[in-house]
């Protein structure tokens, strides 16, 4: 027993060095990929000569940390309090261990793979690998008024929590080596290309393609990966949702939210107008996005439901995502409504019919609420907010076009990759815990530890 | 002496205790437990989608009386625990053979 | 049933509607009670040319967050875990609805009506509903060195938390659709003009009531209204406070002080030797209340409990927040000491005494708390600390005086108000839960759903 | 019983009182003990001359939040949670009455005694009791662009976490107000000459010794003494640890990864490249501690838990806080798997061994993880990070040498004094409380209350 | 009438529900328990160093029922509880007097 | 056999267990419940003002055990869960019909 888990540890180590190498070389692979260029801004204030700003240093320091607390302990408990009791530590740890995975890869590999130079519009030169060369003095090009330091550590959070969000599908059943496994791969193997190609000007920036902050390279990304996740691992033995425990879920929301404004507003790279038009953006949707849920819920199921409020939050936050510093407060409030309803159907009724088991709708949430603000994005993009930025409401419906394709690219690209990874997975270690491991739960049989004693 | 296990609605607890003490009752313990009978769980909603919960949480009491008071401390719970709808709940009556009150060492009635 | 709650929720939605033009009327009406003018300054440091600087902006932007959080999770988990187990989510909901209910509100017309140009001395203009004209590059007059957007997100947070206060003392028996109503009427007929008088150049800013982050803005207005609806709401059945998880209250305790960072030091509107100021008496006032509450109630009752140690630490963050920065090191320490020692005995001999049920001493702690902050303000301020404001002991009586007429203003206003606005609601939709629902707990009957499974 | 606990109470008032005004004496007898003087500074980066800078200024103000928040939930939720249930609420009060104390007696006399104008290299003037002279625009010489105010409230939470961090090693067994006195007694006595020495020109910093954040000051010093108090108290009745809810364990663990971005790369005293280097150092150490902890432990125990996990990301924080300014990221993540490795065996194989009874590990952890990276920083300060720093590495083996004495005198300092302050609080209250109550639980015993009703 | 009262395994807990369902029974109670026999507690890991837990966590189910059924519910309970691992746990049977419906006042076998 | 069920004071759980176990107790089974007795409940101070609790925390022990030995255990359990102070708490003693363990199958003293 104790062997078979060396064995898995060592794999997880081993697979953690090759992986760091092939990359390069598979990037080149997609070259051929790549279009036509054409200039595109990440930072939407572009700075003119790079010089630290004091201010802007110290928003996005904090920007930095707030996307860390999303994922712990914001993501853990949000998750973990809706796992069954049983399966609460196991929900937590998914979360933790990941942030922690991401974190080391991503100044050994992934920080030079997504946002060094681009090669052929597909992935980053890897020559800032352990972040050679990066100094308390360099600056990047994509964030010219910031240490670059602190441009590396907030990327890094983005990458850590889009792969946590996956996790939500697959918890209550997937074996915990599997899932660290998974974490390596799918951050190396998606992630790091998809950031590059719409943060790191590769080929959808070139395309135009607008996400202020992550909807189709977070949300839709993650959706996606969950939903086929979800698909293969199967279905739980019991299906319900029973939250262990909904106090920790509403503090997860709320830490959430409170963290989102460093995701959101952080992306403006600065402390300035924009950021500030993000910033309300933000909670504006959200604000709409929980009362929509919550009321729709109300007249379908006849009770408001404090997780219908939590749940419409996340929903609105993910959906204003993309659009944050592109749209005008009637936009937010627009994308609002539409990220609380949208996302209540789908887990509600279209869930059920399809029968896929997406534990905690990581899909049904963060994918669908990601499509929604990343197409909406493209209709309200309102030039006088962001001049980078101009939708079909403002007489360009081009940029309509150009957010489908960046979504379907995603979504394409994310569910082929977790496909193929989890098959991977499955021929290491193998994706679900014993039958009676997973009646008695996954904090026993993976952890020997219980939430509460 | 006889035991008078009930399973009842926790909401009702305050009112079968109050209603006891006012007969005169020395004790009481209770314990939280679940259960299901004619009424068979029930539906809860997460995320507008229906889930059947089969036990659904009760109450039980037991009270040790003297025998002679036991049809009244019956009738007592019965009429205070009900609300005339399914899960009401059960009273069981067993007797047993010895009590003791642990600080004294006394036993048989005047230990209850 | 469903078709009764469809009833109501459509009356909420109406309402909205209505109450967003009513009012600017409705000020008019009141436009009879400004007298003189005479200017006062809201943000204690004149910024000479309207200029966004990023450090204030990365302070304000932050400053705001930090409030946010203050009411989701900050106030949900301190109520939340005192209340009982099996009302803990809807006391956590009320907060949380709330939040989201302001937020939109703000953005429609509680901005506008609150801190656009004076009219009269009574509310503002309705110039700006929907946020019109304001783009990322506008600054308000009341703080010009940070961008429009996150002053108005600023200010949202302070008008949400208020209202979310005055749910303590509804805990446990109040229906959730009559809470929603009264946050509706309440931030609309009571926040808005009382903001306005203080904050928005209205008549008691011009009388020169100091008032730094919100003693009586917040915590008196709140308080009062906790007060008179406890008394209107009646007793619940079962009247003890058993806190369902202290672990809850000292989490929430935790997040309130460090939230509240942003809302005392935050309302220099700066990051400057003010804002320090602010920031150290916020600190000490908080710290010396939490002891003296706790000794007192060591002496007092044989033991220091935890809730005590919580508690007075929020009486003393209310204290201080009209104080904060206007007083010196040893003002923040005296009120400090009052704002232990006299809502312990407040809540500990006096309620029982006059026997109105405030669940949660939402009056006991914040409408006396906010009163004795006020008032100390006015015999306190030093200026040395800050030249706006000359408290008694700095040979300025008047000031004492100025005082006490905002806090008297302030209690009559939202006294009454209050009142009025408890009959409407219980004419709508009726005020408490059903005696059975009651019994069984809030989170069952409202929102059909259990904290902890 | 009641007169009893006042006479505990007036003690302790009394104490407090003599303290004040005993220490600069008692410092002055340490004057020997001064060597040869040679600046140093504490702040990596020389502001030439003082003037605040808004940026500076907001991120200092907003990273002295964030250590607040490490103590007030963070730090109360990690021990709160690692406790058995019946004591959770007592280890929470621990933590936050210290943090209320320390707050209270740091403007009072904390502050001038260890980081004003040095008196012969062992402790700071008495010229600013009560904050004399200090105002709005003050600018302490020790952090050049930001107002002094905001400088005293950082070094304040410093010192209040400090004391904190001992509770964990006396837990479930140690007197409540036994503990109040030893918090005042072990800040005045010990915390403040060693924070003199090595931040406020004392002798150790004349000497050269690198403390970025807190090594030796912090975590040695208080893990020195968490072991000596938990010999003078002797093992608890039931020895095991039981977490109560490692769901708080979790929480807190993210809250004081969090939290500690503020205390590392709030330690460059402004927003700039160096205190992006300690902030980007900080994440990546505590990441790979967390992931070694997490595979030593599965291969020597067979599972992986959460406790782990979170164990070895406080292991590197604690491990890189004096490092996380000078180091590079190969330093960092080094010094990472030192403190994931060493700690575990330290608390798995030795503490069993030796069998002293360090309830929650504060020697183990902070001790053991706080000289592991005292001492590496003498190896792996790189001059091309701060040039205030030359370790070994870089061929400066003097550097090592001074680590050494550093960690030596601390050491040496801290353990003696506390064993001395247990002995005095022993004589005034006595140090556990009685078996029963023991057996019982210090929540219902020292406060009466119980975590979950 | 008799009780039976089993004290299992809590992953155990649906299977043997279902069965007993299955064979009719009306209605089912259920307490967390925790207890050790043969199965001497178990060892815990934290931060790598051993601790002894002597109560393990069970779960305790008491089904009322009419005298004839009880072997059935005896057999069926012991097939499906059983694990053969030592910890499976034991079922007892006692008899009792009356059992009263709380929402009907039924008394006897039609108040199971 | 006999069952013996003591309500006992929670901090004299492990006490009461060892001592049982010293007299060679094979298996027990400890819920968690509460009651009043005597010891008419207490009060508890928040935020300095009185409330009543009337259910004090106990936990219950139920042991099995051959006739022979159950006065030992009885006297055994008697002396170690006193404190002498009310609140003690109580011991019944019942029999009952028949015991299974689940494992084996094994009826009677046997598998006890
Ligand atoms: N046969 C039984 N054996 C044990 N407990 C029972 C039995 N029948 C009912 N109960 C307990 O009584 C509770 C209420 O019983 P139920 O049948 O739902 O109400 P009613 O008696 O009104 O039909 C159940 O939740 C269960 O705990
Ligand atoms: N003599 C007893 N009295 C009361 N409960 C018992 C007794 N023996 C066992 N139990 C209960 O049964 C559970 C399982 O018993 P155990 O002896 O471990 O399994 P097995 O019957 O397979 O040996 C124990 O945890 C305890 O709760
Ligand atoms: N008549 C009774 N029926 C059931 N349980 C009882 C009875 N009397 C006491 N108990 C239980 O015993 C516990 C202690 O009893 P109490 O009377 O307070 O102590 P003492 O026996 O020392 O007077 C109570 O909390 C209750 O759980």
């Amino acid at each position: 027993m104790k062997a078979a888990i060396q064995n898995k540890v060592v794999a997880v180590v081993l697979f953690l060095a090759v992986a760091a190498f092939l990359m390069p070389a598979a990037a080149m692979a997609e070259e051929a990929v790549a279009p036509t260029p054409a200039p595109a801004a990440a930072a939407p204030i572009p700075a003119p000569a790079p010089k630290i700003d004091t201010g802007d240093t110290a928003w996005m320091t904090v920007a930095t940390a707030l996307v860390m607390l999303m994922s712990i302990p914001g993501l853990a408990l949000f998750y973990g309090g809706l796992a069954k009791t049983k399966d609460t530590l196991n929900t937590m740890a998914m979360t933790f261990v990941t942030f922690c995975i991401v974190s080391v890869l991503w100044v050994v590999y992934g920080y030079t793979l997504s946002f060094n130079t681009d090669i052929g519009g597909v992935i980053g030169s890897a020559s800032k690998l352990f972040l050679k060369g990066v100094g308390p003095n360099s600056i990047s090009d994509l964030a010219k008024t910031i240490p670059e330091y602190i441009f590396i550590a907030y990327q890094l959070t983005f990458a850590a929590i889009t792969v946590a969000l996956a996790s939500g599908a697959y918890i209550e059943r997937m074996k915990f080596s599997a899932w660290i496994i998974f974490s390596v791969l799918w951050m190396t193997v998606v992630y790091l290309p998809v950031a590059h190609w719409v943060w790191g000007n590769g080929f959808l920036a070139k395309l135009g393609a607008l996400d202020f902050a992550g909807g189709t390279v977070v949300h839709i990304n993650a959706g996606v990966a969950a939903l086929v996740g979800a698909l293969v691992l199967g279905r739980r033995r019991e299906k319900a949702i029973i939250p262990g425990n909904l106090t920790l879920v509403v503090t997860g929301a709320g830490l959430l939210w409170f963290g989102w404004f460093g995701f959101n507003a952080g992306s403006a790279l600065a402390a300035n107008g924009l950021s500030g038009a993000a910033f309300i953006n933000t909670n504006t949707a959200t604000a709409v996005a929980a009362l929509a849920w919550m009321f729709v819920e109300w007249l379908h199921s006849g009770k408001p439901t404090v997780l219908g409020l939590a749940s419409g939050a996340v929903g609105g936050l993910v959906a204003i995502t993309p659009a944050a510093g592109y749209v005008n407060i009637s936009g937010a409030i627009i994308i609002g409504i539409a990220a609380g309803v949208i996302p209540f159907f789908m887990v509600a009724k279209m869930k059920p019919k399809f029968g896929y088991d997406d534990t905690l709708d990581a899909f049904g949430i963060h994918g669908v609420g990601g499509t929604i603000g990343a197409i909406l994005t493209g209709v309200f993009a309102d030039p006088a907010i962001n001049d980078a930025g101009k939708g079909l409401l403002y007489g360009n419906p081009g940029q309509l076009l150009t957010q489908l394709i960046a979504v379907a690219v995603t979504l394409v690209y994310s569910g082929v990759m977790t496909f193929v990874i989890f098959l991977i997975v499955k021929a290491i270690v193998g994706l679900r815990v014993e039958p009676e491991d997973e009646t008695a739960g996954l904090d026993e049989s993976q952890h020997g530890e219980r939430a509460y004693n | 002496m006889k035991r008078i296990e009930a399973i009842i609605k926790p909401f009702k607890l305050d009112e079968v205790k109050d209603a006891l003490n006012a007969i005169g009752i020395q004790g009481m313990t209770v314990t939280e437990v679940k259960g299901f009978g004619r009424q068979k769980g029930h539906v809860e909603l997460y995320r507008g989608a229906e889930y059947d919960i089969t036990f659904i949480p009760k109450v039980k009491i037991e009270v040790v009386v003297p025998d002679g008071i036991a049809e009244k401390v019956l009738s007592t719970i019965q009429e205070k625990a009900k609300t005339g709808k399914i899960g009401d709940g059960k009273i069981f009556i067993s007797k047993f053979e010895e009590i003791v009150r642990i600080r004294t060492g006394e036993r048989g009635e005047t230990a209850i």
